[in-house]
């Protein structure tokens, strides 16, 4: 795995080796570029031998209608009407954006099931994901996805198979016009700007380069004619964060609870050590016949005061 | 089930042992390797080719398995847009990125069929009896119907009562011998896809 | 016959109890295997990760059923009484095990009360934030920001719950007899007397009551 | 394509119109987008439709179907009125001065020569130009004679007022006016538009004429033969400009030679029509060497059999006694069960030909029909009943259907020709599935297994059939590369040219000017001379260099005609022969000869001022804006309404029915009554294609299937609230010929238009569904196409029809 270091493993308390420098990837997707033609959807699911079952038209040019454990990438067309009332049709490809702090790796309980490479991507390993879905809770961008046939989770892995053997992804690789592309994430942002610099001298006053750092960065980035309304590709987040529900959750939480059941058992510990138990000191010699107690079975008593001797449990 | 001070001790020390173990992470040493699929076209064997689809003529790479050795039946797994062609520059569109459905699709023909009149089924024939059934057809319809002379006695040499419809895709060469076929035959009823 | 011992619990209320403890086990080892990579180690004894997580939700809607026989059985001795408040403001004294001043209790004292109506309470957060969080069943009914919720919901229960579990299982192991009482069932008088005065007074239907221990203390 | 796809990122200007090449030609489109990216160009969008194209286009605007002729003519006249061309261009390369003969005339609609019975143009002698004592045209260089075809043009185009286009289109004053004042800057010799167009032009009664009205604005830009200039047909299918190209056409022999009518019973005469003498003194007119060109195609079919004696086998070819049997005519005599067999060879005229009802019933009288194809069409199912999606009484089907497999691209060895041209080479990847065989093979079969039955029994005429040329090492399948090195060309005897170059019998031959009218060569496509030399196949060739910087990559395959790129490349040049712009260098003269970035489609060695013009497939060596007899409705494209017209009237004629609609479109007597009507059929509706399929092929292919699963139809955001349908609902199409039922896909991206003071909504609806496949079954959506089509190319007009619309 020389070009896959491994620099964060899920559910994994120690650092994996990660001492080599290894400069980040990134895919760019330049949505100004874009003609939602689905080439990078077909060409993800050729690579990856996914597919998905033949649904239905809702209507819509969105097909499929939504990520699946079968469709890792698709594109989102939304009809917006800008300030001047002319219309522009706003085409996003979404999946997966690989960021610097992915919470579905910070909400994975099982060690290895999701990984970090040095170069930026986050890799699902269905080897190790047992199906919980607390990436699905993690992930800032709802991107993971689980399968029904195998309940494992699955999404683009920005072909790590083919970045690995230093190729670029299927989609990067087929997308017809350039609209999609791929390197380092420093080239990549340089890339980004030229565009936007073209962009403005078309009148995208507003474009710019969407690379939230909420999530700390991605490492799949889009050109936006309007990044100031990044919500209106789509539903793109403003301003993704990995929710502090999930933080609480996964964050300190965890120590501390370990922490406070550990001192419970401590305190019972010191408390039994120091205190000591309760015991009925007149156990240990019992005392004569009390005559204020009458010859009764109490037990008996309990169940029927008005039937002496009607039901009751054997003695010992 | 009452402890005594001893016992308790005992049950403690193993409780807090086997906690402090845990948190040590008695868990299995994670395995590093495997995380990334294995590059499936490490030894497939390339073959070029033109997608078939629209006139752009994108170039292509076919990735078959197998090295094209004798006992091996070349089956393709994986194509690809031909980064050195100057058009395409290694891009596909949706379709061409589809196209190994396209050669396996289950919609492919496999072997000659015949629907007889009337009947609301294909029977599997030989390419033997299909080729001599149609060659039947058209001896007869063309020694029936051809056309030598005109009403004005003008020669015209045509057949046009059997005509041929060829297609929009195939390559110069079979275009080519359809032609010189089907013009030694006097076909005039002779048309291809360009307008639709 | 002074040392005549007394019935605690019949053999269902044992079963009972004894069922929701091997349940909320299971239920709270796989949950921690999940909770904590610390001890995902756990996960191995249900048969890996994917059957922890399987079995993990079954185990505890299980454990919850089973859990409303004994609030069933026990909801009405259960009820706070003014005793239980000077119970629990003199509960010091109680920890230290010293008796002046601490009221008589009933069948249970303001301790394991608290402690039923916690459990309780738990358990239906646990049950409506696991159904939430359950991927194989019900969470594509749900929408992302009420699952983030259900998750963080159920892990909190899930602390509180084990944290009482850990005070319950103490006070059973620093109360001499309580285990037994659970085991087999009997009680000694003398621990009834001492532990359990009212109740003991009601089961044994004494009415010459050491009404001045309240009045000394 | 008069260009080529890379050479697209040379333009300044983009207009797609008549298209929609981001979602047909996404691959190609990619240069647009460098030309945006890289050429600071500027992308204009004119459609129907609010495409995907429109969506990376720097401007939009809407126009109704089939009336782009209204657009172009008002661009001709803003150009001309605000003289905004390329002057010096126009006035040396093109017709401008011509003086037309004094028998042409336009009047209320209808040129000169028509007869309404005949619903035709039978006397065009007034389509032409008057000619001197000396043979030549007479010319007029001042323009000011009133008989000039720049004055006549003038004249003819004034009716085209901005108002009135705006009111035939629909499309805002506001916006038409931005949109020719940003193509009127391509009129500076450094700036080039180009014109992308595909189906959305031609899929018209007037068809042909709209791409002629696009031609006339790049020849007063000066845009025809310059880089990131021309007119470019993005053709449909990959082989469709190789198929055309070998003349697979009722009337064509290979390389646009034609077949004789049955009044050419002289082969002198026949030959003599059609090698075009110059019209001005110095003109190439290349087709002079027509006879060079059918003796070797004559060869190349009959070999030794074919003699001056026998006029090269002149006899051996049938005669038309019309125009042509295209498919559109051959259905037509089918529904008259005037034909018993039919072949089928990849393609599938029940869901590509318009009205699908009309083309079963002529299917289902046939006695036999034979399918090749690597799928299962629905033409070779068209007996079985699919309930809703085809309902027909199989066991009443009396035809018998032969179906043959066929090996697909990846299976076999060949090349294709590109829009760009481009012969391409391909290979073999793996084997056909099953039995499935090559066309190759199967036609050779089938004429073998004929030749041995004609020799054994005779019968009809069997001479043809016998004398065939057949040399092929394994006769029952002959090799590509044998193939085509038999359309290449080669030397059946040993000769020497003129140039003194010696030739050997059996050589290759390397370009079409070695070709020669004695029998001494062969050549099976004259276009395609050069493709396969000495020097092997230069189909294959894989050097993609581009010393120049100029997109032109002539190291890659071949293009014909001889690796020439970019047609009429000799006009990028000024009359000095220096390139009108350095930005825009192609060819130029460096003193011996011409060269450049791109091989010169021209003679090398004539210098300037010899005053060769360079269109020199054309006697007069200019480009005509008076397409003189060529066309079937005149010399100037005129503006005329779709046969089904929501608007009834022609606004340019409204008082005259003739000349509401093509005067000399195809209609078949049988059609008229299958006309709807605006009343009953009150929405345009156009039918297209969507890139996420190819046509009827991909959805046999899961993956894409799965991108698009379900057929539908497209309605404007107002359409749909007067009718109460909300996206997904299922709608009902209905049209005089049939119906369709789809989902609802309801958008901002058609906007009702407001057309001769009318709103005129319009509706899309996409034709990828059927009853094969792996998508859900849908409708063939040219049910509702009219059975009628454009008179020069009898391409049907499936872009303009009339439906109602109903919610299910």
């Amino acid at each position: 795995m020389a070009s896959q270091d491994i620099i964060a493993r899920s559910a994994t308390t120690t650092l994996p080796p990660s001492v080599r420098q290894q400069e980040e990837v990134a895919k760019l997707i330049d949505t100004s570029k874009c003609i939602g033609c689905k080439a990078c959807q077909v060409a993800c699911s050729e690579w990856n031998e996914l597919r998905d079952e033949v649904g239905h038209s809702l209507g819509t040019y969105d097909n499929p209608q939504d990520l699946s454990a079968e469709t890792w990438t698709l594109m989102r067309f939304t009809e917006h009407e800008n300030t001047v009332g002319n219309l522009e049709w706003l085409i996003r490809k979404d999946g997966c954006m690989h960021c610097a702090d992915p919470g579905c790796l910070k909400a994975c309980p099982s060690p290895g099931a999701i990984i970090q490479h040095a170069n930026g991507i986050v890799d699902f390993n269905q080897d190790h994901c047992i199906g919980c879905g607390y990436c699905i809770t993690g992930c800032p961008f709802n991107i993971p996805r689980i399968s029904q046939k195998d309940h494992k989770a699955y999404k683009c892995t920005l072909c790590s198979d083919r970045v690995a053997v230093g190729l670029e992804p299927a989609c990067v690789k087929t997308c017809p016009t350039g609209a999609i592309v791929f390197g380092s994430k420093a080239d990549m942002k340089e890339h980004a700007a030229e565009r936007i610099v073209d962009l403005k001298s078309r009148g995208f006053e507003q474009a710019g380069l969407y690379d939230p750092d909420g999530v700390g960065g991605t490492h799949v980035m889009y050109v936006l004619h309007h990044a100031d309304q990044p919500q209106l590709y789509a539903g793109l987040p403003n301003q993704p964060v990995i929710s502090p529900l999930v933080g609480l959750w996964k964050g300190m939480s965890k120590p501390l609870a370990l922490l406070a059941m550990g001192a419970a058992v401590l305190a019972g510990f010191f408390h039994y050590v120091r205190i000591g138990p309760q015991r009925i000191e007149d156990d240990e010699h019992p005392a004569g016949k009390d005559p204020s107690v009458r010859e009764v079975d109490p037990a008996v008593h309990v169940f029927d005061p008005s039937n002496p001797g009607a039901q009751g449990e054997d003695r010992p | 089930m009452d402890l005594n001070r001893r016992q308790f001790f005992k049950v403690a020390a193993i409780g807090l042992g086997g906690s402090s173990l845990a948190a040590l992470g008695m868990a299995p040493a994670p395995a590093f390797a495997e995380q990334v699929r294995h590059f499936k076209l490490a030894h497939a064997h390339e073959t070029r080719n033109t997608c078939p689809y629209c006139s752009v003529g994108c170039g292509l790479i076919m990735y078959s398995q197998g090295d094209a050795a004798k006992n091996v039946a070349q089956n393709i797994i994986h194509i690809e847009g031909d980064a050195d062609h100057p058009v395409n520059r290694g891009t596909l569109c949706p379709k061409g990125a589809g196209l190994l459905d396209f050669i396996h699709s289950p919609s492919r023909l496999q072997y000659p069929q015949v629907r007889k009149p009337g009947s609301s089924e294909w029977t599997r024939v030989s390419w033997d009896d299909a080729l001599d059934r149609i060659t039947d057809l058209m001896k007869a319809d063309r020694d029936a119907n051809f056309v030598q002379k005109n009403a004005q006695g003008q020669t015209v040499n045509r057949w046009l009562t059997v005509g041929f419809l060829a297609a929009s895709a195939s390559s110069n060469e079979a275009g080519y011998m359809t032609h010189k076929v089907v013009r030694s035959f006097g076909m005039l009823g002779f048309d291809n896809q360009a307008r639709v | 016959m002074k040392d005549k011992p007394i019935l605690r619990y019949t053999a269902n209320e044992r079963s009972n109890h004894w069922a929701v403890a091997i349940l909320f086990f299971m239920a709270a080892l796989s949950g921690l295997a999940l909770f904590h990579p610390a001890l995902f180690w756990l996960s191995h004894l249900f048969g890996g990760g994917p059957w922890t997580r399987i079995l993990h939700p079954f185990m505890g809607v299980l454990m919850f059923v089973l859990f409303l026989g004994l609030v069933i059985r026990f909801w009405r001795a259960n009820i706070l009484t003014a005793n239980d408040r000077l119970w629990l403001r003199r509960v010091d004294r109680v920890m230290r095990n010293e008796e002046q001043g601490v009221p008589p209790v009933g069948k249970y004292n303001a301790g394991q009360k608290l402690l039923f109506w916690t459990l309780l309470l738990c358990m239906l957060v646990l049950l409506l934030s696991g159904v939430v969080i359950w991927r194989a069943y019900f969470s594509q009914y749900f929408g992302i920001g009420g699952i983030r919720l259900a998750t963080l919901l159920h892990a909190l229960a899930a602390f509180v719950l084990v944290l009482s579990i850990i005070v319950h299982i103490y006070a059973g192991i620093w109360i001499k007899g309580s285990v037994g009482a659970m085991v087999h069932g009997w009680v000694s008088r003398a621990w009834a007397k001492k532990h359990h005065g009212l109740w003991y007074r009601e089961v044994t239907g004494e009415d010459r009551s050491d009404s001045h221990i309240g009045k000394k203390g | 394509m008069t260009n080529h796809w890379t050479d697209i990122a040379n333009a300044n200007l983009v207009l797609v119109m008549g298209g929609n090449a981001a979602e047909a030609h996404p691959c190609g489109f990619k240069w647009v987008t460098e030309a945006k990216a890289h050429n600071q160009a500027r992308l204009i969008v004119v459609d129907p439709r609010f495409t995907r194209t429109a969506s990376v286009a720097d401007y939009y605007a809407p126009i109704r179907t089939g009336s782009d002729i209204a657009f172009m003519g008002g661009l001709i006249n803003y150009l001309l009125s605000e003289d905004k061309i390329q002057h010096e261009y126009v006035r040396s390369y093109t017709d401008v001065s011509f003086i037309v003969k004094a028998g042409f005339s336009f009047e209320d609609g209808l040129f000169s020569g028509y007869d309404a019975a005949k619903r035709s143009y039978t006397d065009k002698s007034g389509w032409g130009y008057e000619i001197g004592e000396d043979g030549f045209a007479k010319v007029d260089p001042t323009l000011q004679d009133p008989r000039c075809v720049y004055q006549l043009m003038k004249q003819h185009y004034s009716r085209y007022t901005p108002a009135l286009a705006s009111q035939i289109c629909g499309m805002p004053e506001d916006s038409m006016r931005k949109i020719w004042e940003e193509i009127a800057t391509c009129s500076q010799p450094g700036k080039t538009m180009t014109i992308l167009y595909a189906l959305g032009w031609t899929q018209h009664s007037i068809g042909s004429q709209i791409i002629r009205s696009a031609a006339m604005v790049q020849l007063l830009l000066g845009n025809v033969g310059m880089p990131g200039g021309g007119v470019n047909a993005l053709r449909g299918h990959s082989n469709i400009q190789g198929l055309t190209d070998l003349g697979l056409l009722s009337n064509l022999l290979p390389g646009y030679l034609t077949l004789a009518s049955d009044a050419e019973q002289d082969y002198d005469a026949y030959i003599a029509k059609r090698a075009l003498k110059p019209l001005r003194p110095g003109q190439m007119s290349y087709w002079q060497n027509y006879g060079k060109f059918h003796v070797s195609l004559m060869k190349a079919w009959y070999g030794a059999n074919a003699t001056a004696e026998n006029h090269w086998g002149y006899d051996w070819l049938p005669k038309l006694d019309i125009p042509g049997y295209d498919v559109l005519k051959m259905f037509d005599m089918m529904a008259k069960g005037q034909v018993n067999g039919y072949f089928c060879q990849g393609f599938n005229p029940i869901a590509a030909l318009p009205d699908k009802n009309r083309v079963m019933a002529s299917l289902a009288k046939l006695k036999w029909l034979v399918v090749m194809d690597p799928l299962a069409t629905e033409t070779s199912e068209f007996w079985r009943n699919v309930g809703p999606y085809n309902d027909v009484e199989t066991a009443t089907i009396q035809t018998e259907v032969i179906r043959l497999p066929t090996t697909c691209f990846a299976e076999e060895d060949g090349s294709l020709v590109n829009s760009s041209r481009w012969l391409q080479w391909h290979w073999k990847g793996a084997e056909g599935p099953g039995q499935a065989r090559t066309d190759v093979q199967i036609m050779s079969e089938l004429f073998l297994r004929l030749r041995e039955r004609y020799q054994r029994e005779g019968g009809a005429w069997a001479e043809p059939i016998l004398k065939l040329n057949w040399p092929y090492k394994v006769a029952h399948e002959p090799s590509p590369e044998e193939i085509a090195k038999e359309f290449n060309g080669y030397a059946t005897a040993d000769f020497t040219d003129v140039s003194g170059a010696a030739f050997k019998t059996g050589q290759q031959l390397s370009g079409f000017a070695q070709l020669r009218d004695d029998g001494s060569t062969a050549s099976g496509c004259w276009i395609f001379c050069g493709s396969w030399t000495e020097q092997g196949n230069q189909m294959a060739r894989r050097d993609n260099s581009d010393p120049y910087g100029m997109k032109q990559h002539l190291g890659w395959a071949w293009a014909w005609p001889m690796n020439r790129r970019i047609l009429y490349n000799r006009a990028s040049a000024d009359l000095q022969g220096k390139p009108w712009a350095p930005n825009k260098r192609l060819v130029w003269w460096n003193g011996k000869t011409w060269g450049g970035t791109d091989v010169p489609d021209y003679k090398v060695d004539v210098a300037p001022e010899a005053a060769m013009n360079p269109f020199i497939m054309n006697p007069e060596g200019v480009a005509r804006f008076f397409a003189l007899d060529k066309m079937a409705e005149g010399p100037f494209p005129e503006h005329y309404e779709p046969f089904e017209t929501p608007i009834g009237i022609n606004p340019l004629h409204p008082g005259n029915k003739q000349a509401t609609s093509n005067p000399a479109g195809r209609v078949f007597d049988s059609v008229w009554d299958s006309l709807g009507q605006a009343k009953d059929f009150p929405y345009a509706a156009t039918s297209y294609r969507l890139t996420e399929h190819f046509h009827f092929w991909t959805k046999h292919c899961p993956i894409n299937a799965v991108t698009q699963p379900e057929q539908f139809v497209e309605i404007g955001e107002a359409l749909a609230k007067e009718k109460g349908i909300v996206a997904g609902d299922r709608v009902r199409v209905t049209c005089k010929r049939g119906h369709i039922e789809a989902v609802a896909v309801v958008t901002k991206r058609i906007r009702p238009l407001q057309v001769n003071n009318q709103t005129v909504h319009q509706i899309g609806i996409p034709l990828h569904w059927g009853f094969t496949g792996a998508t859900r079954h849908g409708y063939l959506t040219n049910t509702l196409v009219p059975y009628l089509g454009d008179g020069n190319t009898q391409t049907p007009e499936s872009k303009s029809f009339l439906v109602n619309l109903e919610k299910i």
